[in-house]
């Protein structure tokens, strides 16, 4: 397992390789990048800065992925998560699952992004041409995380 | 008992501080409580901390609700929710 | 639209980019590789020689590209396939999907994967100690199918 | 009316041909007719495409059933399940 939480970018396609590079059992490695947007709730962002809680990130990350290898059969995982100040077409996130079959390593990546939108401390404050705000938590990633119950 | 109180985001900035040490009577709480003492503080603790204001906390770094215990030396964080991904 | 069928290997990481570079739209890519492994159904495998029904293939691809399209909100997507004689740890199957935000780009990139198991024109040969031997259809993948229907 | 067949996989090792011109009575058929004269020309057809084989086909190009129409010129394709991915 692979948590990764800092300024600086990363390669999606080096992240990817390392999943199964030299793994023979691995058959199937599912990721998922996010990326700054310049239109959010249909203002123009600038800038997008990325606050977090240091002591508890990568604590609350590893669990995300732990309960993701409880569920689903995973032979290995990665999550990058950057901090600090971005830009519009920026990389924020990767995600990437590698498992023996398809079905496990989407299922994983789609879980471990939608906790990790629900659960990880991270905050997000968009700069557009009216100033500052703080980004709102939206109820459909609280939905989408709840799919997961039961 | 002594417990260290984090905030960030939102939270962070209306509060004009990023962390403090905070006592409270007794040995052990819930962390309603610490909530509960820092809203009496008036404005704009009161505001920003309002039960309905969808806060959430952690203890020990772990989400917690406000029926987790909290004790001397643990903290505490207080935080909007997340936005991360 | 990108589809791509042919004997050389592909890079992820590109891949991903050409679905973003200079595209602040793009909130999320979700992406797929599939890989050969060395054990299948318990026997070693050494080789994996694909097959495909060349004018047929690229057309089935992009109908089912199209049908991902018109389910779910997507902005970009890539589909390479290889045939030819591959070796365990070789790349088989790349799948990526742009989107503006993430419940998208998974749903179709998985979707694509499971109609693509399904009806695209491809048939695996696997070499192993004991001779070579056509993969059978597996049952789990029509379910996967399946699911997208109603 | 003169169709072209197209085998693959296990089928073009069985029947040993890549493709054929076949030759059916009439302007139009179902596609199930063309399976069912090659049926009858004895082993390995009638084995390898026996009802229940679970072979596929596809007219022009295109996934098809056993009533999809065909007509003169059309290109069929009969193939095991498809096993890509």
């Amino acid at each position: 397992m692979k948590i990764q939480v800092g300024e600086s970018d990363f390669d999606p396609g080096a992240e990817i390789s390392a999943l199964h590079a030299g793994q023979p059992r691995v058959g199937a490695v599912a990721s998922f990048v996010g990326l700054v947007r310049d239109l959010n709730e249909g203002d123009s962002v600038t800038t997008l800065t990325l606050e977090h809680y240091p002591a508890m990130t990568e604590k609350s990350l590893r669990a995300i992925v732990d309960e993701a290898g409880e569920r689903w059969s995973i032979l290995d995982a990665t999550v990058i998560h950057r901090v600090g100040r971005l830009q519009p077409l920026d990389r924020i996130v990767f995600v990437g699952v590698a498992s023996m079959h398809r079905g496990d390593a989407f299922a994983a990546c789609e879980f471990i992004m939608d906790y990790l939108k629900t659960r990880a401390p991270f905050w997000k404050k968009e700069g557009t041409p009216q100033g500052e705000r703080w980004v709102e938590a939206r109820s459909s990633d609280e939905t989408a995380a709840e799919r997961w119950k039961g | 008992m002594k417990v260290k109180v984090l905030y960030f985001a939102k939270l962070r900035e209306k509060f004009g501080i990023e962390n403090e040490v905070i006592e409270l009577p007794g040995e052990r709480a819930y962390a309603a409580a610490i909530v509960d003492l820092l809203r009496k503080r008036g404005e704009p603790w009161s505001t920003e901390l309002a039960l309905d204001s969808g806060n959430r906390m952690a203890v020990n770094q772990t989400l917690a609700g406000i029926v987790t215990p909290v004790q001397d030396g643990d903290e505490i964080a207080i935080f909007p929710p997340v936005t991360g991904g």
